[in-house]
């Protein structure tokens, strides 16, 4: 009976078509969390995911976000671009209020489409770095950095190292990145700033998912870049120290962006990453009010994501403090358009591009000392572009004491050029004051 | 003369007054008023090649005039040959524009049978189909020596046969196209001079006693037979009917050609013979003709096929079937029937009724009918459960196969209907059916003495067959007059009818039955060894042969049990009641045409088998229990030898006569 | 079991070689299309459209043309993404190097791009056969992969690589909506699907199947083997090349290299082959299979109640997707066209089995 | 010159790994004729299976030997690798015979897609280390040559000498021994070698077994190098030029195939990829082998292909 | 198988309508070796116009090998073709094809994924002129084109009378039967040569005299020169015109049906041992 199977596919189908949107209840406020568990980047994306929704869970722990709780659904991307779109459709029509990507190339997928759906996008030290341009991007929130933030403060780190920025003339930097969008992205900020302060920027891409870098670390090793900037993600990063381990490259010289500096680039070289070191948007432990609560409230009440020795790590801690500034755009939404209601996603737009969080409010929320104070407008969507730079001691990340804050002569050129660029491609008008009024 | 039935007695015959009196007319009519329509179809490369009433014209006229070109002079015979193919029927047609008399020949006979007809019909001219037939021709054209011409329709094979004989139909009608732009009035005068009781065809009877005899029927007879048809299932200019019976049978000759004519519907020729099924499938007739053989393939087909199917499937197929036969006459009769049953009926229609015609190309037909011999019960009502408006006529060679026919809506499984219209219907004192009316023939051909002993003075033809109107007028036949017999009680003993009746049991294979001048009736069985075999073989009954198997008592058992029924049927009837069979036995042997018991075409010869097992015959009427027997048998090679029996003779339950209980 | 036939008989070869040659087939390809044209846009959701009908149908279109390639002519590729990637690529500079050009132009010739492309990766096939071309079709994946990430010149000289379009419109109409955008792919699926249909059904039709058949044979009766390859591949990149560009405008509207990996061109593949190799309704089958399998199997647990991690669901579903596909090919190795064409020969036969 | 040769060494290195995962390949393709693409699946799941033995054994046994952990859970994973190779014959390829290749492929395929989500499902979808002691600094030989000397990576040497040794074995498998010589049947002729009595589906668990073999190596030695990830099942492709290029059914060819890719692609990101951005090894990769296949359509060492009419 | 029917066949064949024109096909000393095997050495023969020219010889003597070399699937390494008086550079088997030289398998080389319509359309193949884009959208030209061609194979479906198989996959017709598509297929092409690789391999009697009489009907009818390897030797001596006797890949006879049979060599080589 060979037609058994067809019927199985049929009723598979037919019950595929037959519920899709659910709405979430009407008291509360839903935020989709998309995620990748599995995968070439999951060892990267489950903490990054449980933090997301160990906060979540916090806040719900808390009596919700003036009673309002939140629900939530994750939503497994695979970092693939098609899943990450299906996801968003399928969760936006529950009444999402805010997405977080969680990913460069599904970032740039639903920069197109937020504004059609009204709902604000969160990348949080990734996505488009022009996107920092409220004035162009309405939607999109790059909070906390982009990667041309990123790469200014990694400049800036070389020539505090070096003395001075003008030492780094004629020295050989070298860019091992990886070969998407999201490595390419730094590369106009780092030839801005090679320009200015007459630096060699020497390019090596490495093919995703990264796992071949042997010819990228033969020609490090022949050309003798006197720093090299890593800007990878998931096992590339691993296998860069590796390479960098086996061809002898000191790992002092070899700095990371902030997706190359949590524990899973690191763990499986141990000891032998030692000295390696990489921008920081945020520390690692547990050791503020903040993490002891959650870990409280959410991990002793069973009720944690992951487990328990994850808590604090680089990249739950990010994906806590995206989760922290989603409710805290609610929060502020909330104070205009009224408390203890459901905001809709225009509502928390608005709340985003108003966040205020000062280091009154850090205090309040836990996180004195851990971020710098944050505050949004509708030229500026990113709010606060401060970030430190941790090293590895084979152990674990200690971080550096200097806060460097990336130098807005420098990149702010760069991005209204861009924004501007990406205005006249897709015919958007700048927005005007009254706009940014609304 | 009492038993006179008649169905219209306004009219003499079937003409009137349009001047449609003549098959060419009707063409030349068709021709002119519809010229559009299809006339023919026929499946050839692959597609219906369709041809119009204006094309077929146009081409008759064509081989009208190369026959006339050739020497065709009015009253000559024009043979016709070959799988029914439109270039046949038109050269029938254009014979019979000139006057000409076609004579319509079986294609599969073998050349020598072929000598006969050709000579006796003193054939000139002969349009055959392909190779197979101008080789039979070239291979008798010596002892035909009146043969003039041969002409073949298909020329395959044949670029080097340089015989003088040969012409191509295409050259024919090329010669014909030129003689008509010479001639342009020649073919319309022919036509002109043609008469209603000019003889339009010639058609054989197979002639069970001696040799064919040449039936001659006129133009009149065959549109009034067509007519009468067409009047009475209201068919339309819209059938369409698939013409795959021998051409030189009356039945396709009524209706692929002169109802089709009359009526103006479409004939459709299959592509061969293989593709008859593929091909029904296709064309799905409205209007369908068919003896009751391929009826009864069609259904072995059907049980076959549904063997094969899952146990879902069988069930449902089984219990859908078994729904029609609750009600399904009812609903087809328009008789009030339960909300269940029609539920029930119309998920079958959903289910199995409406796929199953589909797949027998049965989908659209509105009238079908059977003739030419008796149809089993459960056969008629098969198809008539599954919406077929299947139906029985009854009609010989000689009465344009136009006698009798089943009225919608008044069906019964053993009679052939009511008298069809313009016919007069009566029966003879013994019992022989006599009839009159315009479709009878005019004259066996060169046979004065066969004709007047087939008509009698008053102008009836004389059927052979006897027969009973039952009490609603509807024809009953029962057997050949001349085997109709009486009980000792004068009561009417048919032999034959009774045992088809028999027969109709898949048990039985053969039975022959006695009983004229005896008080009650008694019958041979012949089991069918394949049938109760296989019926055994699911009881677990061990059995080492035919003769071991039909001496069983489980056997026995089985066969009272069908005699029994048969007995129940008869007593209903009033006419049959007396002949039911009281004891039976069943036969240590199959009856065999290589012993002499059967005919070659495998009917029963009554007279020698109760000669040959007199013993038994008079052990029945004795009351004896057991008898011995011993036979003469012919092995399958030749060899001879005996077997003996010690035959158990039964007992069957008879029933008190008892009218209008009938199961139908 | 629905099918009356009769009286379906054919008096021309035109109709005998229609696509539909039976009306009931008709008559439902009718009704699927009026549903889909008509009903569809009033009943479906956005999310419908956007996440399950729109990639469904470029899906589809991509797979169609594989089929050509794969299932007609049986060159076995593995570079269909790349071919996918040239189209939108080439659709994306026609349009920003190009005042004015329309969507389809751009469209259109994106698809003759991928052509050219596609022609240049199939000459290899003239030597080389079966598994040996499959693998050397990657070299196209990569190499594409990697020139449009490398080379500026054809993402217009993006900072990141990653490109966009915006504001497309067919005739005047804005394809702004979902239903809009829905529609657009729909007539422009319909319209290629019924091209290849007529191509296969043509003179080229059969010669590829006679190269895929027996390829010596085929040369014997005078079929060119490089014209026939070549033909198949031209096609077939075509018909690839547009469904890219639709991938990317429509679907996706801003994309990177990755939206056109290795593993799109897996899934095609998949698609052909789960759906029926050599058939064009196997196209539809496989893509539809192949877009809502993971979406259902995804949200199973969700409707079923049952609380799983959303790491827990997606190995399942990779064991689930993984299992089925070999239960699939298991069961019927010529695909779900071919189980549809059992089931419908069965329903023609109805109530025999055969 | 030194770093030439040091790019060359690197080359001949990455190349012996890749003939490892080339094996593979041809070994399954030999015996069954199955392309199978399910062989980077079954590295990682040999790796995955391997890295969290070792890492659980300790605990649930309580000893602290990091030998006997390694030891342990190699038996075991090797163990695991005979299951899957008699569940994938039993319960896929038995079905699937006398099918055509490419359905066979798209099976492993399936297969693929199976191991990655079981695979992720026991032994959990983050990273894993294997740790077999595999030297991670550089050695550096004829310093008195060059200038800083050739280096070479220690891990490769290492690699690469069990990637040889393997080879031999396999060899040595095949040649000496009454299996290995009834696999070696089956490869040139199914029927013979069901007419000599070999079942064949004994046959086939066997050379699947052979793969998972060579899947746990590789698995070991990649996971010891790049960290036991989901990744480690996309090694695969680099292999599959490896197997074009040195022919579907050729042991040497996979050997040969792969050292002509890892030093071709090495050189060729080396000194033409600057030149085009780089960044080019994979595709390069890819275009040798097609380069090759152009001259010789069955690969290098394939068997010749004679159309027959 | 019945003698009888095959010679009046034969004799009706070489009726009135049979003359035999010009040599159109001339081998010369054609040799051909894969690798090291010689296959077929130094062999020389022609076919005229019209005949029916039968290659015989055990198995492996090189008969196929003949036939391959006539259209081009192999190319001998020696030796000069001349087709209708025309040297014949290196010749591909498709521009064989289109040189009117048309062929059968021995082992049936149908496309099975086809029916046998299509697969006798491939056979039309060459006479078809329509382009890509008219194709595409099966309007005008290229409908009427296939139509027109769909006449003419149903012409030849007619002729071997596979009528009630026109559309089963061909792979699902007994062998018989594929052989008569395959044939089908040939004649689709209208060639003026045929080459036959044992028609009849195979089949029973009665499809051996149906086969037969297909030969003669398209020798007889179209005036197609055939070239004929068989091993039923009965009618191999009935139907052609001429035989050619090849062992080993030498030719070790050549002539008239007769003189063939009567020649030592070949009942040494092989009248003596098969038959």
């Amino acid at each position: 009976m060979k037609l058994k199977p067809l019927a199985l596919a049929a009723t598979l189908v037919t019950l595929g078509a037959a519920s899709f949107a659910t709405p979430a209840m009407a008291q509360e406020q839903y935020i989709p969390l998309l995620s990748y568990r599995t995968g070439a980047y999951a060892p990267n994306g489950i903490p990054w995911a449980n933090g997301k929704q160990d906060y979540v869970k916090y806040i719900n722990a808390n009596g919700g976000i003036n009673g309002v709780k939140i629900a939530f659904d994750e939503c497994e991307t695979g970092y693939a671009t098609d899943k990450g779109v299906e996801c968003y459709e399928r969760l936006k029509g529950k009444g999402a209020a805010v997405f977080d990507p969680q990913a460069t190339g599904i970032t740039f997928a639903l920069t197109d489409k937020a504004p059609v759906d009204k709902v604000p996008l969160i990348t949080l030290g990734y996505g488009l770095a022009a996107s920092q341009d409220g004035g162009v991007f309405k939607w999109n929130f790059p909070l906390m950095g982009s990667y041309w933030t990123a790469a200014d403060i990694l400049i800036q780190h070389l020539g505090k190292k070096e003395g001075g920025l003008d030492k780094l003339k004629g020295k050989k930097i070298a860019l091992v990145y990886h070969d998407s969008p999201f490595g390419k992205e730094p590369i106009p900020a780092l030839q801005k700033r090679a320009q200015m302060h007459g630096f060699d920027l020497n390019l090596l891409p490495v093919t995703a998912p990264g796992v071949e870098q042997k010819a990228t670390w033969l020609q490090v090793r022949r050309d003798r870049p006197d720093y090299v900037l890593l800007w990878g993600w998931g096992v590339m990063n691993s296998t860069a120290l590796k390479e960098a381990v086996a061809t002898g490259f000191p790992r002092e010289k070899l700095f990371g962006v902030w997706w190359a500096g949590a524990e899973p680039d690191v763990k499986d070289v141990g000891a032998n990453a030692k000295g390696y070191s990489a921008l920081a948007l945020n520390p690692n432990g547990t050791g503020y009010p903040l993490m002891q609560d959650i870990l409280k409230k959410v991990h002793d009440a069973g009720q944690g994501s992951g487990p328990r020795d994850e808590v604090g790590s680089v990249l739950y801690t990010r994906g806590m403090l995206i989760s922290m500034l989603s409710v805290e755009a609610i929060r502020t939404a909330q104070e205009k358009f009224g408390k203890g209601k459901v905001m809709t996603g225009e509502q928390v737009r608005w709340g985003f591009e108003n966040l205020n969080i000062d280091d009154k409010r850090l205090a309040e929320l836990g996180l004195k000392d851990v971020i710098r104070p944050i505050k949004t407008s509708c030229e500026d969507h990113m709010g606060s572009s401060w970030a430190r730079i941790h090293q590895w001691d084979g152990g674990k990340w200690v971080m550096g004491a200097d806060w460097y804050e990336a130098d807005k002569s420098v990149l702010d050129p760069l991005i209204k050029e861009a924004a501007d660029r990406y205005a006249a491609e897709k015919q958007i008008k700048r927005r005007d004051a009254a706009d940014c009024q609304s | 003369m009492s038993d006179n039935h008649r169905r219209d007695a306004g009219q003499a015959g079937g003409l009137d007054a349009s001047g449609l009196d003549t098959f060419p007319r009707y063409l030349m009519h068709h021709a002119r008023q519809r010229p559009q329509r299809p006339a023919m179809r026929e499946k050839k490369y692959g597609i219906w090649q369709t041809y119009d009433w204006g094309q077929v014209a146009e081409n008759v006229r064509a081989i009208a005039c190369g026959l006339a070109q050739l020497g065709f002079r009015r009253g000559d015979r024009l043979a016709v040959v070959g799988d029914n193919r439109p270039r046949l029927y038109w050269s029938v047609m254009a014979c019979q524009c000139l006057g000409g008399i076609p004579v319509m020949m079986y294609q599969d006979a073998v050349a020598q049978e072929m000598i006969y007809v050709l000579q006796d019909a003193e054939v000139k001219f002969a349009v055959v189909e392909d190779q197979e037939q101008v080789d039979k021709m070239l291979e008798i054209a010596g002892e035909a020596p009146l043969l003039q011409h041969v002409i073949y329709d298909d020329p395959r094979g044949m670029r080097h046969y340089g015989q003088s004989l040969l012409l191509g139909l295409d050259a024919l009608q090329e010669t014909g196209r030129a003689h008509e732009r010479a001639q342009p009035d020649f073919l319309d005068g022919e036509i002109a001079k043609g008469a209603p009781d000019d003889i339009s065809v010639m058609l054989y009877t197979s002639g069970t006693t001696g040799k064919p005899k040449g039936v001659c029927q006129t133009h009149e007879a065959f549109i009034s037979a067509a007519r009468g048809a067409i009047q009475f299932d209201g068919l339309t200019e819209g059938e369409d009917i698939l013409s795959y019976l021998p051409m030189a049978w009356v039945g396709d000759h009524l209706f692929s050609f002169a109802q089709a004519t009359v009526a103006g519907f479409t004939i459709n020729c299959p592509e061969s013979g293989e593709t008859v099924m593929t091909d029904l499938r296709e064309i799905g007739p409205t209007y369908y003709f068919a003896p009751p053989r391929v009826f009864e393939n069609l259904l072995t087909q059907v049980m076959i096929r549904m063997e094969d199917a899952g146990a879902l499937k069988r069930g449902m197929f089984h219990h859908f079937m078994d729904v029609p036969r609750r009600c399904g006459a009812d609903i087809l009769d328009g008789k009030p029937v339960s909300g269940g049953d029609r539920f029930q009926y119309w998920l079958g229609k959903l289910l199995v009724y409406g796929p199953l015609k589909n797949v027998l190309g049965m989908s659209r037909i509105r009238v079908a009918y059977t003739a030419g011999a008796a149809i089993g019960p459960d056969l008629f009502r098969f198809y008539r459960s599954i919406g077929i408006n299947l139906k029985q006529l009854y009609g010989q060679t000689e009465t344009c196969a136009y006698v009798c026919l089943q009225p919608d809506g008044q069906i019964k499984l053993d009679s052939v209907g009511k008298p069809a219209p313009f016919v007069e219907v009566k029966l003879a004192d013994n019992g022989e059916i006599l009839v009159k009316g315009p479709m009878l023939l005019k004259a066996y051909y060169k046979r004065p003495d066969a004709t007047a002993e087939s008509i009698n003075a008053d102008g009836y033809f004389m059927t052979g067959d006897a027969g009973y109107f039952d009490e609603d007028g509807h024809l009953k036949i029962i057997d050949r007059a001349k085997d109709v017999g009486k009980m000792a009680d004068g009561s009417m003993f048919a032999p034959n009818y009774i045992e088809n009746k028999l027969k109709f049991f898949q048990h039985i294979k053969e039975a022959v039955t006695f009983g004229s001048g005896r008080d009650f009736a008694t019958a041979f069985i012949n089991i069918d060894l394949e049938a109760v075999g296989n019926w055994a073989e699911k009881k677990g009954m061990a059995y080492s042969g035919y003769t071991d198997l039909a001496s069983q008592d489980a056997v026995y058992a089985l066969i009272r049990d069908c005699v029994e029924k048969v007995n129940a049927d008869l007593a209903a009837d009033p006419k049959m009641s007396g002949a039911q069979i009281k004891r039976f036995l069943v036969l240590h042997k199959e009856l065999d045409a290589d012993d002499g018991e059967l005919t070659r075409t495998r009917k029963v010869r009554r007279n020698f088998i109760a000669e040959k097992y007199a013993v038994l015959v008079d052990a029945m009427f004795e009351g004896r229990a057991r008898q011995f027997i011993e036979t003469q048998v012919t092995y399958e090679d030749g060899r001879v030898g005996k077997v003996s029996a010690d035959l158990r003779i039964e007992e069957a339950k008879t029933f008190a006569p008892q009218a209008g209980q009938r199961a139908a | 079991m629905l099918y009356r036939e009769n009286g379906q008989f054919k008096t021309s070869y035109a109709a005998d070689q229609q696509i539909f040659p039976i009306l009931q087939d008709r008559w439902a390809i009718g009704l699927l299309l009026l549903a889909a044209f008509v009903a569809m846009p009033m009943l479906g959701s956005e999310y419908f459209f956007r996440a399950i009908l729109i990639p469904f149908l470029i899906l589809a279109l991509a797979a169609l043309g594989l089929n050509i390639l794969v299932g007609y002519c049986g060159q076995i590729s593995l570079g269909t993404g790349a071919f996918m990637a040239v189209g939108a690529y080439a659709a994306y500079n026609f349009m920003v190097r190009i005042d004015g050009m329309p969507l389809i132009g751009a469209m259109l010739l994106g698809g003759l791009s991928a052509t050219v492309i596609g022609v240049l990766f199939g000459i290899p096939s003239l030597r080389i056969k079966g598994l040996y071309l499959a693998v050397a079709t990657l070299a196209a994946q990569f190499f594409t992969d990697w020139a449009f990430l490398r080379i500026g010149w054809f993402t217009n000289n993006s900072t990141s690589g990653s490109v966009s379009v915006g504001n497309l419109s067919v005739f005047g109409i804005a394809l702004d909506s979902p239903v809009s955008k829905y529609l657009f792919c729909l007539s422009v699926v319909c319209v290629f699907a019924l091209m290849a249909k007529n191509l296969t059904r043509s003179a080229i039709g059969r010669q590829w199947m006679a190269i895929r058949d027996m390829d010596v044979a085929a040369a014997v009766i005078g079929i060119r083997p490089v014209y026939a390859k070549l033909t198949a591949f031209a096609v077939s990149s075509f018909i690839v090349g547009v469904a890219g560009v639709l991938w990317a405008f429509v679907h996706l509207g801003a994309w990177e290299p990755a939206a056109f990996s290795i593993d799109r061109s897996f899934q095609l593949l998949f698609m052909v082959i789960i759906g029926g190799l050599g058939s064009i309704s196997g196209a539809f089958l496989g893509a539809a299979f192949m877009v809502l399998l993971p979406v259902v199997l995804d949200q199973m647990p969700h409707w079923l109640g049952i609380p799983i991690s959303t790491a827990t669901v997606s190995h399942l579903v990779h064991m689930i997707f993984g299992a089925l596909i070999v239960f699939f090919l298991i069961v019927e190795p010529h695909g779900l066209a071919k189980l549809w064409s059992v089931g419908k020969q069965k329903m023609r036969l109805w109530p025999f089995p055969h | 010159m030194g770093f030439f040769l040091e790019t060359l060494f690197g080359g001949l290195m990455a190349g012996m790994l890749y003939s490892l995962i080339a094996l593979g390949f041809v070994l399954i393709y030999k015996a069954s004729g199955v392309f199978n693409f399910a062989q980077g699946a079954m590295v990682l799941f040999a790796a995955l299976a391997m890295a969290r033995f070792a890492e659980w054994f300790p605990k649930w046994f309580g000893f602290e030997s990091l030998l006997l952990a390694n030891l342990l859970a190699f038996i075991a994973a090797m163990a695991l690798m005979v299951v899957l190779a008699w569940a994938i014959e039993r319960l896929c390829l038995s079905k699937l015979v006398n099918q055509e290749g490419i359905t066979l492929l798209m099976a492993t395929l399936g297969i693929a897609y199976f191991l990655d989500g079981f695979g992720q499902t026991l032994f959990g979808s983050d990273i894993y280390s294997i740790n077999v002691g595999m030297p991670k600094d550089p050695a550096f030989i004829l310093e008195g040559m060059f200038e800083g000397g050739v280096m070479v990576s220690k891990e490769d040497l290492v690699a690469a000498v069990i990637a040889a040794l393997l080879v031999v074995v396999l060899a040595l498998f095949f040649q000496k021994t009454k299996t290995g010589r009834a696999l070696r049947a089956v490869a040139d002729d199914h029927q013979a070698a069901q007419s000599i009595g070999i079942p064949l589906n004994k046959i086939w668990v066997i050379v699947w077994s052979v793969a998972g073999f060579a899947a746990l190596i590789a698995g070991i030695i990649w996971g010891s190098k790049l960290g036991v990830q989901f990744t480690l099942s996309l090694v695969a492709l680099k292999a599959l030029p490896v197997v074009i290029l040195g022919g579907l059914t050729s042991v040497p060819g996979a050997i040969i195939g792969g050292l002509i890719i890892g030093v071709g692609e090495k050189l060729s990101e080396i000194y033409i990829g600057p030149m085009l951005g780089g960044g080019i090894e994979i595709w390069f990769a890819y275009v040798l082998a097609l380069g090759f296949l152009l001259v010789r359509p069955q690969g290098l060492f394939g068997e010749k292909i004679i159309d027959r009419v | 198988m019945d003698m009888n029917d095959i010679n009046s066949a034969a004799s009706a064949a070489a009726g009135p309508g049979r003359r035999f024109g010009e040599v159109i096909l001339d081998l010369q000393n054609i040799s051909l070796r894969f690798g090291g095997v010689k296959a077929l050495t130094d062999i020389s023969f022609n076919v005229r116009e019209h005949e029916i020219r039968s290659i015989i010889g055990p198995n492996g003597a090189g008969k196929s090998s003949m036939l391959n070399v006539i259209n081009g699937v192999y190319h001998p390494q020696e030796g000069k073709i001349l087709h209708h008086g025309q040297e014949r550079k290196r010749l591909e088997p498709y521009m064989a094809a289109r040189q009117g030289i048309a062929r059968t398998f021995q082992n049936i080389a149908l496309f099975k994924g086809m029916s046998v319509l299509d697969n006798i359309m491939t056979g039309r193949n060459l006479k078809m002129k329509s382009n890509i884009l008219q194709m595409a959208l099966y309007w005008g030209a290229a409908q009427k084109e296939e139509i027109a061609h769909r006449e003419k194979v149903e012409e030849v479906i007619d002729f071997l009378e596979i009528q009630d198989v026109r559309k089963t996959p061909v792979g699902q017709l007994p062998y018989g039967l594929q052989k008569r598509v395959e044939l089908g297929r040939a004649l689709a092409a209208e060639p003026s040569m045929l080459l036959l690789d044992e028609p009849m391999a195979g089949m029973n009697v009665e499809e051996k005299q149906d086969m037969c009489r297909f030969i003669l009907d398209v020798n007889d009818q179209f005036g197609t020169t055939i070239v004929l390897i068989e091993h039923d030797m009965g009618v191999v001596m009935d139907i052609s015109d001429r035989v050619v006797v090849l062992d080993y890949g030498k030719k070790i006879g050549d002539g008239a049906p007769d003189e063939v049979r009567n020649n030592e060599d070949v009942i040494r080589a092989y009248l003596g041992t098969s038959h």
